[in-house]
């Protein structure tokens, strides 16, 4: 740490502690809770897949049991039982289940800890199976190399998974580190994950385990002829948060958005339902060596960049601790923030070297998430390349870790094959340029840039104390972040939240609590 | 220099030149033949002395252009005619005064971002209470009742809720438009109302950063307002129009 | 997504959507007519679906534009042929062997920049010793005898020089285009040679930025070079179109 | 001065003190000689003007004398003494010169005294008119204000003077501080100044009297409208050097490209010409309050900026020198520098910074002239516009005086309107955003940025050293500067200087002396 700034290392402390408690209190309350999507989760990595009359069968298995009402002890018992009496596959009971040909619920059980005993084994599978795909990755990177930091972070999503792989080998071989695949408008808010190939979405492309695999193989053969790993992230967010986070250990994707609070503040999403998701769905991510993305940007697409800058910083710290309760490690928190000053103010980019550089000094080991202007985008397409060049500038300047690249086009569409190109060209430019200029400047003491990072620290330090006062559920009610107000029982989702009754089993949250050598937690709440 | 408003042409630095900046990529791959396509494609587009002066190889068999050319078409400017809305604006207190004097009673105003939408911030400029450069957005406004249904809002339900609220006003906000989403949006919500027979119940305004009043008016709704709106604009509309209606003025 | 060759057109996101960017001015008033007259002229051009997403106050009555639109025309890609310098190019080495070989004296080289242009970095790149982009230039060569006379040099200078030197090959450049002067530049070079009967002793080969092979052709050239050209690539073409023509290969 | 970069200032005084020597050798040679030119800008200072048969008067009368072999006199003595013989205005004298219906030389010369005394008298009159323009240019300022440093320097080159002044207009609405009329391609070269307004030239305007008079007209305008004084500049280099500088004396221009260098180096005029027409340029740009620009920038076109920065600083410190000679202010020297770094090569940037604070610090007091990107510039205008921002962020952290803006379009044409617009735009948005970064950083002690510049300034002593040695003349010819060779007899205009005889004359040099208070200059060479 390089300590530019001179902040003052207690208040930084001060934060880590109350963001601790604030992320303890709402893992309280995760631990006595499962969802919907938790248990079709459970499902897939069993190795559950495809439809039924268009229906996923894990949400046709998950469904029937929540009727029964018997979900509170976890599909996985379910399943076990049946292939323990069965002797089938996971898949073939789940389809058996779809053609109605067979019923968990009214199997008998003959031996809980031969069902036990099942799960284990299957779980100790995947989890190996996963963990290789992990090594894949290692084997890659070294025998191809990657990218410089900041990673060139670039979006596909044209709603066509084919047109998105054309340009996203185009990407690749422009200099893209990491393609991200945007979902179709909408996706987040469908409480299963479409099937199979898909050619038809909405400022996007549905994130499917084939759109998963298709894309994949592009990018690995690509890879392979640039001589560079290119990294592939989607969005493990919304309802299905859980399960996109099992499909993306599955197919070996290395980044994911993963962050409840922006599904509750940006798509309404129930916060009980997306906080108990996430809490597994980390976990996931942590062990298939996944880096998340927080969402922490987005605030200041609704609220101001000047004002609000320590809700971001304090959301980031929060952030931080939910990670950690799940096991992900410092390397792996793509903490997000953003360039969203206006451009009209004046020494507006003073004020953003003072917030990226402090998020880079406070979060050392963090592969920062850095998002470019958006809000603040217009139609002008040369001023916004601008914008991007000063935004681009910034992230060499402090040390970034992801620079999700900016587009002139941001106010118009989903970029076009050669805006991706002109936005390459615009980091490499300004990367090339400045390469040590991080090395070189320093900032005066006590002048404008080190004030602003002081004054943005001490407020989020304020603003965590509240938070902790009150619990992160109600200040969320109140809007503390993004000027968004959600309510507790409001939002999508909230009914597919259950109880965990004192039996409940996922042997998978138990094997990755083992692998990730976390200590189980208290189960009240 | 004298300008001839029935046969306007672009302006570079002479009168006339015709000047203009392309750029665009073809599924061709990088080479002199790529150039030539290019410029063959601008021959046809009417464009003279075109130079290619730029070109970028984008992998995967496409290439990018950037081109310069003169352009060979004018515009009779003297016959252009654009729809505006008519209504004159007034300002916070003037509207006010206005609803006071001619309807007399409160108007209820119901406003969303429907469909799978779930951008706000347009809609909130106009509505919330602390409004948007510097202007107050509706519910600031004691003579107006303005309800914002957020954002995702299926359009059954905007009826239902305007059925309830007795709106007189219904604001539909759409930002996002791709594969003409706002397009299918809206006109369903138009057919809807038809349907239901309740077309004419309420002043129907949509918005967003690709919609315009020419726009709004083929999708049959009675006023569209594009970028940089502001509160007052839409209000003035609104209060005139529904005075308007109602025989008040 | 099989590409029809026949049928090309631009490409954004989605296979023929024939997106494109504009950017141009034109001499009207900045507002909503503006606008629509900006619509309107590429509407002639065949571009459909247009969106003026950026409109600047120019001042002076004049407005600025900055358009997305999708094309309608396509170019038949298949049917493209572009003349190119169809000499194999060789390396530093190889050309002297060529030379020795096949010419068996050294190759007389006459460069200028014409006219009142003063830019002789373009020139330069290709004659002078320690060349461009790590190629050496032709002064460099053993087997050329090249004179560099600068910049400004008036035609009829050149054509002086260049029977004085007796030279073979005479290099033109000419880097400002301003109202075509380079076309007028390089059309006079020619007819002064023609007038005199002596086009056929020289190798005619020109330069420049906005140069092309096909354009040089045009333009009564043997050979035309645009950016980025190297000198080997220049006496690649020259050594064996002497050689050529001189009947020694 | 900040001291930012640890220079070493013994290293700068010596500099200084060579540089003076350097260019005192030149004055010297100087000192004896005079040029067709000079004599001609004697008369347009008399107030001759107009054409005869499309030849200037100013160009008949000297070359009548030229030819008459006396002109080593001085045409003032000729000219007063027929104003004396024939009670006539210079201009009617001039008019019947053209018309052969007088002979300057045939006329008796009754009264010496009386000659002078005439010449004094018309010689006071137009210095006391210049000196009006430049109250008058003050007045402006005060009551308009003026822009804010940097100034955005715009050039207009349609060729057509009319349409410049619609461009020029343009420019200035949308933020313009300075309109530079660039010159039709070749002017330089005529040994005349062409007559009237003109509508048709080649990447550039001709530079007349009356086209002056029409931009001066329409800036004053609009400069009323938008409530700052808009600055006028124009070229006043070329075999027309002191002339231009005297018509730009009478209509108010406010800045001037004025650098024999550049005429020697880039346009192949004569060393002698154009550094004895410099001398004298310069003492009326000093006069008349018009801050003059160096060429140092086009250096970088031809030679390599990172090889060849050096001998930019040390071709500022001589031109420093030449202009204290003319008594021209620190403050109307308007050194040229560029931004002229490949954009290939890693930490350019860094160069970049340490080349234009360097000559902040070494220049405190000049408005120093920072020439945008010119040669890397290409035709893909999306990376040229973002060339430009890093252009315009290192001038406003390095806080220069002059900004001539760059055009994304720099590699095709002279601008289009709007390519003004954008180019505005981009250095509004970057100082705005960057207003106080100056304030705010620091360089890390021996870093890249420092080390950088101490080499640069060691080498221009070295090499001004090596000038000195060898003397200015010696070292154009072995192509010192730009990678450019220049003879000393070659090149354009050597038969047009003269030496002075004892009793040569100028009463406008000998006015300018006194109203700057320099010494007369010793007279032999
Ligand atoms: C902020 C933002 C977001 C925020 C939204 C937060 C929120 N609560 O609103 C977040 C981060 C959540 C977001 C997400 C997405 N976004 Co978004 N987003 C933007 C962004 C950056 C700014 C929009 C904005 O706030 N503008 C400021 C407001 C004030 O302007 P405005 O909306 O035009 O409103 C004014 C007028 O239009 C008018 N107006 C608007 N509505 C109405 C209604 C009425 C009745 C009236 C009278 C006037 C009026 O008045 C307003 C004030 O003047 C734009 C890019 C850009 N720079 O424009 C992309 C953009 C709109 N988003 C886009 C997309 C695709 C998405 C996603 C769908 C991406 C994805 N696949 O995941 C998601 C999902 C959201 C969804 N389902 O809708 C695209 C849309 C492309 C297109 N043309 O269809 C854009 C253009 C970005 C891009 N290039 O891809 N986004
Ligand atoms: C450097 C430069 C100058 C320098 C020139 C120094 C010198 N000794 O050459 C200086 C500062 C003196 C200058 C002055 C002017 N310039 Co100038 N200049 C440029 C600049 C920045 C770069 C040109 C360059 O060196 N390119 C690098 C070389 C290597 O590339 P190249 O010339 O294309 O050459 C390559 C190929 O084309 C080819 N080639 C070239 N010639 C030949 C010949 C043969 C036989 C062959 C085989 C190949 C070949 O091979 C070369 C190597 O690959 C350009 C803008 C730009 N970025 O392009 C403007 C530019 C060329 N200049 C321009 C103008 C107008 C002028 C002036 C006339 C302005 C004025 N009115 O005062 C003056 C006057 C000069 C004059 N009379 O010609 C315009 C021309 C506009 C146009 N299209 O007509 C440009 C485009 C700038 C602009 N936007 O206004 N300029
Ligand atoms: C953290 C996070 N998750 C998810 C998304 C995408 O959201 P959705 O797929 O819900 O549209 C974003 C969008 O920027 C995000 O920042
Ligand atoms: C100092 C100086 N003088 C004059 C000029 C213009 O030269 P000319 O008018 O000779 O083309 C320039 C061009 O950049 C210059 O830098």
């Amino acid at each position: 740490m390089s300590g530019k700034l001179n902040l003052d290392h207690r208040s930084v402390e001060e934060a880590r502690v109350i963001a601790k408690e604030i992320a303890e209190e709402v893992d309280h309350f995760i631990s006595a809770r499962s969802t919907v999507s938790i248990e079709r989760t459970v499902l897939r990595l069993f190795g559950v897949d495809g439809v039924h009359d268009d229906i996923p069968l894990p949400n046709i298995v998950v469904d029937g049991l929540l009727d029964a009402g018997v979900l509170h002890r976890g599909v996985a018992f379910w399943l076990c039982n049946a292939i323990v009496q069965t002797g089938k596959t996971p898949q073939e009971v789940a389809e058996l289940v779809a053609k109605k040909e067979l019923s968990l619920v009214d199997l008998p059980v003959t031996s809980e800890e031969a069902v036990y005993r099942t799960g284990e084994r299957l779980q100790d599978a995947m989890l190996d199976k996963i963990f290789s795909h992990r090594k894949l990755r290692d084997h890659y990177i070294k025998k191809l190399s990657e990218g410089r930091k900041p990673y060139l972070y670039l979006i596909v999503a044209t709603g066509d998974i084919y047109e998105d792989v054309t340009q996203a080998r185009s990407a690749a071989r422009l200099g893209a580190d990491i393609i991200a695949v945007i979902r179709s408008t909408g996706q987040s808010l469908f409480d299963f994950v479409p099937y199979g190939a898909t050619r038809e979405g909405y400022g996007g492309t549905y994130a499917t385990q084939e759109n998963f695999r298709i894309m994949r193989a592009a990018l690995d053969e690509v890879g392979e002829e640039v001589g560079r790993y290119i990294r592939l992230c989607n969005y493990c967010s919304g309802l299905c948060m859980p399960e996109i986070a099992a499909m993306g250990a599955m197919e070996r994707l290395d980044v994911m958005l993963n962050d409840a609070l922006y599904g509750i503040l940006f798509r309404d999403i129930n916060m009980q339902r997306t906080l108990i998701d996430q809490a597994f769905s980390r976990m996931i991510n942590s062990y298939a060596g996944i880096i998340i993305n927080t969402g922490e940007d987005n605030y200041l697409t609704t609220a101001d960049a000047v004002e609000s800058a320590h809700t971001v910083l304090a959301s980031q710290f929060i952030n931080e601790q939910f990670a950690l309760l799940s096991g992900l490690p410092e390397t792996q928190m793509g903490l997000g923030h953003a360039f969203e000053m206006n451009p009209e103010l004046e020494d507006g980019l003073l004020l953003e070297i003072a917030q990226a550089q402090m998020a880079r000094e406070i979060f050392p080991n963090a592969p920062l998430k850095y998002m470019p202007p958006t809000k603040h985008m217009t139609g002008n397409i040369f001023l916004g390349h601008i914008q991007d060049a000063l935004f681009n500038l910034v992230s060499i300047v402090t040390g970034q870790g992801i620079q999700l690249l900016g587009m002139m086009t941001e106010a118009m569409h989903t970029p076009h094959m050669h805006d991706r190109q002109l936005s390459i060209e615009n980091a490499q430019y300004i990367f090339r340029n400045a390469r040590h200029l991080q090395d070189e400047i320093l900032f005066r003491p006590d002048g404008r840039i080190q004030r602003r990072a002081h004054t943005v620290l001490t407020k989020a330090v304020y603003l965590l104390r509240e938070v902790k006062k009150k619990s992160l559920f109600t200040a969320l009610e109140e809007g503390i972040f993004a000027d968004v107000k959600r309510s507790r029982a409001g939002g999508k989702g909230l009914s597919g939240v259950i109880k965990r009754s004192v039996d409940y089993w996922n042997p998978f949250e138990c094997g990755l609590r083992e692998r990730l050598q976390l200590s189980i937690r208290g189960e009240e709440g | 220099m004298t300008i001839d408003w029935s046969r306007i042409r672009p302006y570079g630095d002479t009168l006339d030149d015709g000047a203009m900046q392309l750029s665009f990529s073809l599924p061709v791959p990088y080479g002199e033949e790529a150039r030539e396509a290019a410029k063959q494609l601008v021959g046809k587009m009417g464009l003279i002395e075109s130079q290619v002066y730029h070109m970028k190889d984008l992998g995967e068999g496409y290439t990018y252009f950037i081109l310069y050319a003169n352009c060979t078409h004018s515009v009779d400017f003297s016959k252009i005619h654009v729809p505006k809305v008519e209504a004159p604006i007034m300002g916070f207190e003037e509207i006010n005064q206005y609803i006071r004097k001619h309807i007399k009673r409160k108007i209820i105003v119901l406003g969303a971002c429907t469909g799978t939408d779930a951008h706000t911030v347009g809609i909130d400029a106009i509505m919330n209470m602390k409004g948007y450069h510097g202007e107050y957005g509706l519910e600031r406004y004691p003579e107006i009742d303005a309800y914002n249904l957020g954002s995702q809002v299926d359009n059954e339900d905007l009826i239902e809720k305007a059925i309830a609220y007795r709106a007189d006003v219904l604001l539909v906000s759409q930002i996002v438009t791709q594969k003409e989403v706002h397009v299918t949006n809206l006109t369903e919500l138009v057919e809807l109302l038809e349907a239901e027979g309740m077309r004419d119940r309420f002043i129907l305004i949509c918005g967003g950063p690709r919609i315009h009043h020419e726009l709004a008016l083929e999708l049959g709704f009675d006023a569209g307002f594009g970028p940089g709106t502001l509160a007052p604009e839409v209000a003035s509309y609104f209060s005139q129009e529904l005075a308007r209606r109602k025989g008040l003025v």
